[in-house]
């Protein structure tokens, strides 16, 4: 797990494949990309997102959840994430999951509930910026 | 006992910080009434507290140094 | 869809993910990535796989699942495949599948899908090829 | 009529080429025969057909020019 100043580069993807792909027993890489949407909330565009975190508990739960994904699917052999800390503009991408695998079927799971519980266990809040450097907090969508 | 406390999201712009320090804390339930006196309309919003990275369910015992931090519902993503 | 010489370079999946990010609208990427298994088949260690394909058959087809992913899921934005043809060495790409969406849960399904379609539809074959220049047809695993 | 067979995967082995050309075709059971004739091997295997790349389920109607293909189970991936 790391957490990345700013928006994720996409160098960072690219590093994270080829560390990947150095393993040839792997198959399969599922790959998670979140991306800051611009979205209208009552008639005002999202300019950005804001992202603050508890980054101490952000490392050691990062943690239990590869600890979770790898028991729980033996095919699995590696989770690696990156996750931006502070603004990130419309368009650019606030995260990245990559979950490898020996078959397909493992690394679409793996990388999904690994989605899932960074969501449900990270301590990272964010914070929309509208045009008008306006902010709100917002809470995730169930989906 | 001296212990931090920590406040997350939208728990910092309320209380208008992100940490401080309380000293002479006899309990969770003393530092609670002292930070409610602090920051009253803090206790009106939705959080969980975590003590030193771990979230604490009830009434924590807590520890000289110890890590207190309040967190709003996580929105990572 | 793009048939590629050889394996799909890094540089592709950048490209790819490039392009999805200039959509200010999409949300959620789900990349698949597929890499030849350094596998071993009694006592014979792969080398790589050949890739066959009838191509006009696969660009028909392809386009048919396209329709199929971008009318069944209504929050995908874009489906990109790139696969090779011709060689492809242990540890290399060998496949890259790309759903675009608004939200997480699509894209995923999405990129799952397609890729279950891909392996069901499309008229490609592979000859795993062993270290002694041996070949041997291979059928796809159920996953 | 003239007609185009292909032959992928392992058939491509099989055959021993990829593309035949027959002429004078009468039907698809003519054609079926010829190429069973040429390489009785062939029929051992495990295979679709398709027509002008559509997949054909039993005796397709043949047109002059068509290209017939024979596609062991495929294996993308």
């Amino acid at each position: 797990m790391h957490l990345i100043d700013g928006p994720v580069p996409a160098s960072a993807i690219a590093e994270l494949l080829a560390k990947a792909g150095n393993d040839a027993e792997s198959g399969a890489h599922s790959l998670f990309v979140g991306q800051v949407r611009r979205d209208e909330v009552e008639g005002r565009q999202v300019k950005g997102i804001e992202y603050s975190a508890y980054e101490e508990m952000v490392i050691t739960e990062a943690d239990k959840i590869s600890k979770t994904i790898l028991s729980e699917f033996n095919d699995v052999r590696g989770l690696e994430i990156l996750h931006s800390r502070g603004l990130v503009g419309a368009g650019e991408i606030s995260m990245v999951v990559l979950a490898s695998a020996g078959h397909r079927k493992q690394a679409f799971s793996a990388c999904s509930k690994a989605v899932e519980l960074i969501k449900e266990k990270l301590p990272i809040w964010k914070k929309e910026i509208f045009e008008d450097e306006s902010g709100r907090w917002k809470a995730n969508e169930a989906l | 006992m001296e212990v931090s406390v920590l406040f997350f999201g939208v728990l910092a712009d309320v209380t208008g910080t992100r940490i401080r320090h309380y000293n002479e804390v006899r309990s969770f339930g003393d530092l609670r009434h002292r930070i409610s006196d602090d920051f009253p309309e803090l206790f009106h919003y939705n959080f969980r507290i975590a003590v030193n990275n771990e979230i604490v369910d009830s009434d924590p015992v807590l520890q000289p140094g110890d890590e207190i931090a309040f967190l709003p519902p996580f929105a990572g993503g």
